[in-house]
């Protein structure tokens, strides 16, 4: 009985987490149109509902009720199974996030592990979807952004190896808690060369602009997913933002000093602050993240595909690896505030 | 430590199901009226010439293979991040040879051209 | 109970998808089972206390080994049929091994030696409150240091026959080289040619 | 919670094998920034390499009993005279092959450097202490080789030949490995000297040990090419391309030594009994597949992988006694018999010239008149390997037939010396080649750099002087065992 109480204690947890994050995705499309909009001067969706709020869900009803197309040649079990695949480690990773102080759904010791291994997982819809739609667009995509997503996570992987180091502990609680304080007191600061890798990686690990190539619609279409309609590309399409607060939310915890106030410990500022709950500065830090994004997407023209490959290897992977030895050292020498 | 690995466990099932209710929802609500035309794969509007199917160049199995080599070295990076301040400055010499011998192996790619795209 | 259920369950269907990899048709089909196989087993080693080896099976072999053997597989287009010819010729040279070995396996199974009391004690034993990632670090890089950076050139000798083996430099392409766009300067591209005006001329004519 | 019982290592004991990887950097580095087209400085720089580490082998290890790492190497006797043997085999491989590899457009820089990791991966394979160090050894020998094979990479025969290598050689790895883990599994220990101990007082967990036995001593004899886990010898030896497959049979055959001696010899010696019978039907099926298979070939290549059987089944019968005086005998004869090959190995790359191979038998007709100096040499090099009394082949095969008949074999040393007078049949046919027959037209010609000549000569030579003089050569391996 006792486990039976546990085991609904715990889908009901999972359940508070997984309404809030498709709500935000769903809040994150129409942001990312306002958005785009507003720096494009033009209006973006202002129709359905007051200032076009309700939007997401028209989208939704109108993805629901459209059929979902099997290609002739394709193969049918992986077509339909590779988007599930692709949305499942999307989803899977929050399992570990902390909100706030203490509020986590499961606080493993390997935590950072394992939001790096859930990461690695994405690349198998890609390819799936690419292989199984029998579609040489959809083929062309898929190579292309397995070879992109697995060459920019050794630059992440590099660069969340620093935040190890800083922090002592893979425990994403533990990484927030060794950056308690002000602002300064956070791993931007001491890191600042792995906060940028990590983000410009975090950024093509989502196939987002301006590393979109695998998308990019103007030369193959869509890429991956061009086969893809109805609720099965909707799935593609809740997985990549799912994606996108996912990488946004990791860096607000490895380099963003999580749900402390930037305030937190100083004489005066501190104690005014201390009645906001973490998870609101958690959410405040996300947006930020999430808003560049967009803003990427707005403003900058995309890379052509060798540009991508040099960028990840022959740029990224050398500044971590140079960092990481500075890093060892200013641990070895204790540089204070952060590592004393 | 157990206990902590069912919620997500728990999770990962979740994940999958909201998957398959998702798909399940849209074959039931959606229409279902297949044409050969809607069926072939998109091809601009050609009809489909030859197997979509093709060999790939050599250098996309090259980037998957230094990918493992790099994915293992990061592997071999997690442990000795947690325990740097423990094994002093013998473990860090370690490191440090462990990565020198690899970036031997990063100098020998970058200069063999293996990172290239044309 | 619930940990002995998820053990079970989880090794059967290891064990299922295992037998599907061998006998299963379509390779890129037996691939991804075996990508099911080494999801079950990481399931299994985490629930054996091996925390991080079980994670680090996920990153290492799912997430980067699994996905060059579906590159190879997927590209390759296979000719399944001639494939099978092979397995139905060595199939009944094949079976009667896999029986010896079975039963091999069975008679040191079944002979109570692997019964966890006659093991040996484990040297270190699992500490509830550092993580076993901690307890891997703390003797990797010390204790086991030369196997470690043996390992260290074992993949250093990967890297160079991957590349010795499959990169050929093919003629005709063209690289964009960075370094070489900065260091350009005006002086290489542009010449300042002085023309004298036409009108000039023939003003002075 | 850090480790009490480390100790910082004394990296002085492993110099030899710091050296070597060290250099074998440095000449990575050096190859990627060289724009010599014959490599020449990766060449030089592999040489002084192998003989810098001679030297310091001998200086640092030879008569020490050691061990540093933490117990996962071991610097003593054993493992400086097999190692020296690699290096000066690995020096004579080398020499040998500069001018077939350019002729063939395959001399490049990574033949070097995968020459040198695999020479590193038998160096550490001979002084392991522990069974991971010698696992990595192992596999750090076999990727390079692996990769050596198919260093030719348009030639199919090649690429055929490296695959199955390849996957025949990860076979014997994953058993080489399931045997350990069941080792692991019973003792609690991947300590070699810890496992011994273990094997000694055995109880009821003796079964266990057996199960983990059988694997590792398929594993080895997969690495030894003995029969029957020989498939792969001869497509390998004959695929790859010659200085190659001179690596795989001289240098990897005395790795195997060492790998045979660490693993079963010495850290299993308890068990001795349950093993023995396993390494003695090894032996047989290695007399009897080598000799009658061997005697139909036309391609030397491939003649010498079949008589290699001939070889390994007496090497292995030196194991069967398990004591010290057969562990010598074993060691003395891989160390001459791997010298002798690769000098009969450099004979065919001497003949070799591009795009002729010169691995038919029928190439040496009428040598003597071409070239009484190599001519000499073959028949030296025949002799010895036939085993005629006053040859080093003959020692050696003396001190094997000794141990046997002393452990009481005797029927298994009768075996071996009919192998032996069958062996002589197809040895003895290249000497007549080249003394009795006349070439039929021209004849390949001894081609080759001046230095090249120098060294296959003296190889050739110092065989013959090996042969007159073994005293020193035998004292040298007892030594190594007491």
């Amino acid at each position: 009985m006792a486990e039976l109480t546990e085991f609904i204690w715990i889908m009901a947890k999972i359940v508070a987490i997984l309404v809030p994050l498709i709500l935000a995705v769903a809040y994150l499309t129409y942001a990312e149109r306002r958005v785009i909009g507003a720096i494009q001067a033009r209006n973006g969706p202002n129709r359905v509902g007051p200032m076009g709020l309700f939007q997401p869900f028209a989208d939704v009803f109108k993805l629901l009720f459209k059929e979902v197309v099997i290609p002739s040649n394709a193969n049918r079990f992986l077509f339909l199974i590779a988007p599930m695949l692709s949305l499942m480690p999307a989803l899977a990773a929050w399992a570990v996030m902390p909100f706030s102080d203490g509020l986590v759904l499961s606080d493993i010791n390997a935590g950072l592990l394992y939001i790096l291994a859930m990461t690695s997982l994405g690349v198998y819809g890609v390819i799936i979807a690419g292989w199984a739609s029998n579609s040489k667009y959809a083929m062309l995509g898929a190579m292309r952004s397995a070879a992109q997503i697995v060459s920019y996570e050794i630059a992440m992987g590099f660069a969340l190896v620093g935040v190890l180091m800083a922090a002592g502990s893979m425990n994403l609680s533990g990484i927030v808690n060794a950056q308690a304080g002000p602002i300064w007191n956070w791993f931007w600061l001491p890191l600042l060369p792995l906060f940028v890798v990590y983000w410009i990686s975090g950024v093509a690990e989502t196939n987002r602009a301006p590393f979109d190539v695998a998308e990019g619609e103007s030369e193959i279409v869509a890429g991956f997913h061009v086969e893809y309609s109805g609720t099965a590309f909707a799935l593609f399409f809740l997985a990549e933002y799912a994606n996108m607060i996912l990488i946004a939310a990791l860096a607000v915890i490895m380099f963003m000093g999580g749900w402390y106030s930037p305030f937190h410990g100083l004489p005066v500022l501190g104690p005014m602050f201390d009645w906001v709950p973490g998870i609101v500065w958690f959410v405040l830090k996300m947006t930020i993240f999430l808003y560049l994004y967009l803003a990427f997407r707005a403003t900058f023209p995309r890379y052509r595909y060798d540009q991508i490959m040099r960028l990840g290897w022959k740029v990224l992977i050398p500044v971590t690896v140079v960092w990481l030895v500075v890093l060892a050292l200013m641990i070895l020498a204790g540089l204070g505030p952060w590592f004393n | 430590m157990l206990e902590n690995y069912l919620p997500i466990l728990l999770f990962i099932i979740v994940g999958l199901g909201v998957g398959v209710v998702l798909l399940a929802a849209g074959f039931i609500l959606g229409p279902r009226k297949p044409s050969e035309e809607k069926l072939s794969p998109y091809e601009c509007g050609f009809e489909a010439f030859e197997d979509s199917r093709m060999r790939f160049d050599v250098r996309y199995y090259l980037v998957a293979i230094l990918f493992i080599i790099f994915d293992l070295e990061i592997a071999f990076l997690f442990p000795w991040a947690i325990v740097l301040d423990e094994i002093g400055l013998f473990g860090f010499a370690s490191m440090g040879v462990f990565l020198a011998i690899l970036l031997i192996g990063f100098l020998y790619e970058w200069k063999k051209g293996a990172l290239e795209w044309e | 109970m619930i940990e002995q259920l998820i053990f079970y369950v989880f090794a059967l269907v290891l064990l299922f998808s295992a037998t599907m990899v061998i006998t299963v048709r379509n390779p890129v089909h037996a691939a991804l089972f075996l990508v099911l196989a080494f999801f079950n087993s990481a399931v299994l080693w985490v629930m054996a206390g091996a925390e991080f080896l079980g994670i680090v099976l996920v990153l290492v072999y799912v997430g980067a080994v699994m996905v060059l053997f579906l590159f190879v597989v997927m590209m390759l287009d296979l000719n399944l049929s001639q494939l099978r010819e092979g397995f139905m010729k060595h199939f009944y040279i094949g079976v009667p091994f896999a029986v010896v070995m079975a039963v091999q396996m069975l008679l040191v199974v079944g002979s109570g030696l692997f019964a966890p009391e006659t093991l040996p004690e484990a040297r270190m034993p699992i500490p509830e409150d550092v993580g076993n990632t901690a307890l891997l670090g703390s003797v990797l890089y010390t204790v086991y240091v030369y196997p470690f950076e043996l390992a260290a050139v074992i993949l250093l000798v990967a890297i160079i026959a991957a590349i010795m083996l499959t990169l050929r430099r093919r003629e005709g392409t063209r690289h964009q080289d960075p370094g070489k766009q900065v260091r350009v300067r005006k002086a290489d591209r542009l010449r300042v040619v002085n023309i004298p005006s036409a009108r000039r001329q023939s003003e002075q004519e | 919670m850090t480790n009490e019982a480390f100790e910082t290592p004394n990296l002085l004991l492993a110099l030899p094998e710091i050296w070597l990887l060290a250099m074998a950097c440095v000449v990575l580095v050096v190859d990627l920034f060289s724009n010599d087209r014959d490599h020449g400085p990766a060449f030089w720089l592999t040489q002084v390499t192998l003989l810098g580490g001679i030297i310091i082998t001998v200086s640092t290890q030879w008569g020490v009993d050691a061990t540093t790492f933490s117990g996962t190497y071991v610097a003593d006797s054993l493992g400086a005279l097999l190692k020296i043997g690699i290096l000066v085999l690995a020096f004579l491989g080398f020499a040998y092959s500069r001018d077939y590899m350019r002729d063939r457009g395959i001399l490049k820089g990574e033949y070097y450097m995968l020459g040198l990791f695999a020479v590193l991966g038998m160096m550490v394979t001979v002084s392991a202490g522990n069974l991971l160090s010698l696992y990595l050894g192992v596999e750090l020998m076999s990727l390079s080789l692996y990769a050596l094979v198919a260093i030719d990479r348009d030639s199919s025969r090649a690429s055929e030949a490296a695959m199955k290598y390849f996957v025949l050689g990860a076979l014997a790895s994953g058993m080489l490995l399931y045997g350990m883990s069941m080792l692991y599994g019973v003792t609690g220990t991947l300590d070699l000297g810890e496992i011994t101990a273990a094997a000694a007082e055995l109880d009821d967990r003796r079964f266990l040990f057996l199960f983990g036995l059988v694997f590792m001593m398929v594993g080895v004899a997969f690495k030894f090419g003995a029969v029957p886990f020989h498939m792969w010898v001869p497509d390998v030896y004959h695929g790859a391309p010659t200085p190659v497959t001179l690596m795989i049979a001289t240098a990897s055959k005395v790795a195997a030594v060492g790998l045979f001696l660490r693993l079963i010899g010495e850290g299993l010696l308890p068990l001795l009994e349950s093993w023995q019978h396993m390494v003695v039907l090894l032996a047989v099926l290695s007399l009897l597949i080598g000799n009658t298979v061997a005697l139909v070939q036309t391609n030397i290549k491939r003649m010498l992988a079949y008589s290699t059987f001939n070889h390994v089944g007496f090497i292995l019968m030196g194991f069967v006694a398990g004591t010290p005086e057969g562990y010598a005998a074993s060691v003395f004869y891989a160390l001459t018999y791997a010298f002798t090959v690769a000098a009969t190995f450099g004979v065919v790359l001497l003949l070799a010239r591009k795009g002729f191979e010169a691995d038919h038998i029928t190439d040496l007709k009428g040598l003597n008149d071409r070239s009484p100096l190599f001519a000499f040499v073959v028949l030296i090099l025949m002799i010895s390997l036939t085993g005629i009394p006053g040859t080093v082949g003959f020692y050696a095969k003396w001190m094997v037939l000794k141990s046997v008949v002393e452990a009481g074999f005797v029927w298994l040393a009768v075996l071996a010396v009919i192998g032996a007078v069958v062996g002589a049949f197809y040895y003895l046919r290249l000497v007549r080649y080249c003394y009795f027959d006349k070439a039929e037209g021209e004849g390949p010609q001894p081609t080759g750099s001046g230095g090249f000549q120098a060294v296959l000569a003296a190889n050739g030579l110092l065989v013959l002087v090996a042969g007159i003089f073994p005293g020193t050569l035998v004292a040298v391996c007892l030594a190594a065992f007491l």
